[in-house]
């Protein structure tokens, strides 16, 4: 049986988030379609340190997937780039 | 249409020239200049840096200005932005909205603003006395946002 | 706060750059441009002549900026306006204000030109292929000034 | 007894009634302090050919006494200065 693991997809970290994880983005392996952006913050978290504190319930947490604003809901796909942010403050 | 993500300063004069040269259709320019100041949050401020998400700055501006452009009759939009490091009294963003008549003008150039507050992938980093620190997204932001729901004109 | 009619034209950016020149507290600046269309009420338009109140135009449009500075919280504001003969493209009218935060600039700039579209003893007289017309009074105008009364905010 | 007709303001015409009188001003002798913008009008209006007409009840005119803003029942005294001129249209 193929192990679904094997799927990746690429998660971007930007402003205060990027400082904190001390990573610009990194490849993610993932359980394949249906996963949603939510199990994947809830995997990092998983993490503990900074990302269980910058990514902890409550948070203002923004998420972009392909590059275009999504939700906690949104179901990923293998490929897709997957962008966690603060909210924004440009302007 | 045009949305510009640039390290460069830009002339304001120039800008707004060049997006309603010779084009007598217009009767109405509306545009807004956002400037670093040196003061936010009670803390005096020396410099700002803005980060942004490349990828998707360019399409996340595109999409507001078109969604500006299906709601008022505008005749056309600039949106310039700039990103690295800005000294107090620097312009940041420059929003100009071109039409033949103010309303529709004023209405899309406030209208670009707040979700360009809100949706475009900008951050900013400032450097106050007690060290560098990023810039917290506003409440009054979201509320200028909400205001424009799908069936409020 | 600065008020100015006058033949010549303006360079808009170095009317906006001087105003805001320096001054650090500024973060935001609202202007609007109106200019010179080449068609109006279905007729084209091949010039305009402005035609104003010599005496009375400067302390008009004082009042409606001084008015426009107790209702918001701004730091500057300058309206220039050109009279004489103009013709499609030129610019007519520049209003400028600076603030701390976007919405007061915004609010402002739109009230100012409200006002003087009903309060500044100004008047346009077109050249069309059927000769010269005064140009009407709009009611939209009145309805634009009628949404500031004293209570709204 | 003093003839109160010697008492007497300057009345400025502009735009559209400044050409349709073929005058941009003129002095005016009047009946003195209490007085009021409407009755001037009235008197104006009294000499017919474009005075009736550009200032027939129903057409827009606008007033300004001592170039501020004034309206019919604005009362007008010796050396006032009084401006008709039709709704402005400038910006």
């Amino acid at each position: 049986m193929l192990d679904t693991r094997t799927e990746t997809l690429h998660v971007v970290y930007l402003a205060r988030l990027r400082e904190a994880f001390a990573s610009s983005g990194e490849a993610f392996a993932f359980a394949g379609d249906g996963t949603t952006v939510a199990e994947v913050i809830e995997t990092l978290r998983g993490r503990g340190g900074a990302w269980a504190t910058e990514l902890a319930p409550g948070r203002a947490v923004r998420i972009a997937v392909n590059q275009v604003m999504a939700s906690p809901s949104t179901r990923v796909h293998a490929g897709d780039e997957v962008a966690l942010f603060p909210p924004v403050t440009g302007g | 249409m045009t949305v510009r993500v640039q390290q460069a300063a830009f002339d304001i004069g120039d800008e707004i020239d060049g997006m309603r040269a010779g084009d007598a259709r217009v009767g109405a320019i509306a545009t807004f200049i956002g400037t670093v100041r040196d003061v936010n949050d009670a803390a005096s401020v020396s410099a700002l840096v803005l980060e942004h998400y490349p990828g998707m700055t360019e399409s996340a501006l595109g999409e507001i200005v078109a969604d500006a452009k299906s709601r008022w009759n505008i005749l056309d939009a600039l949106v310039v932005h700039r990103v690295g490091k800005l000294e107090p009294t620097e312009a940041i963003v420059l929003v100009a909205v071109t039409s033949a008549h103010r309303q529709d003008a004023f209405a899309a150039c406030e209208f670009i603003m707040d979700f360009l507050k809100t949706r475009a992938p900008f951050w900013k980093k400032e450097t106050t006395p007690a060290g560098e620190r990023w810039v917290d997204a506003r409440q009054s932001d979201d509320d200028a946002a909400a205001r424009w729901s799908p069936d409020t004109r």
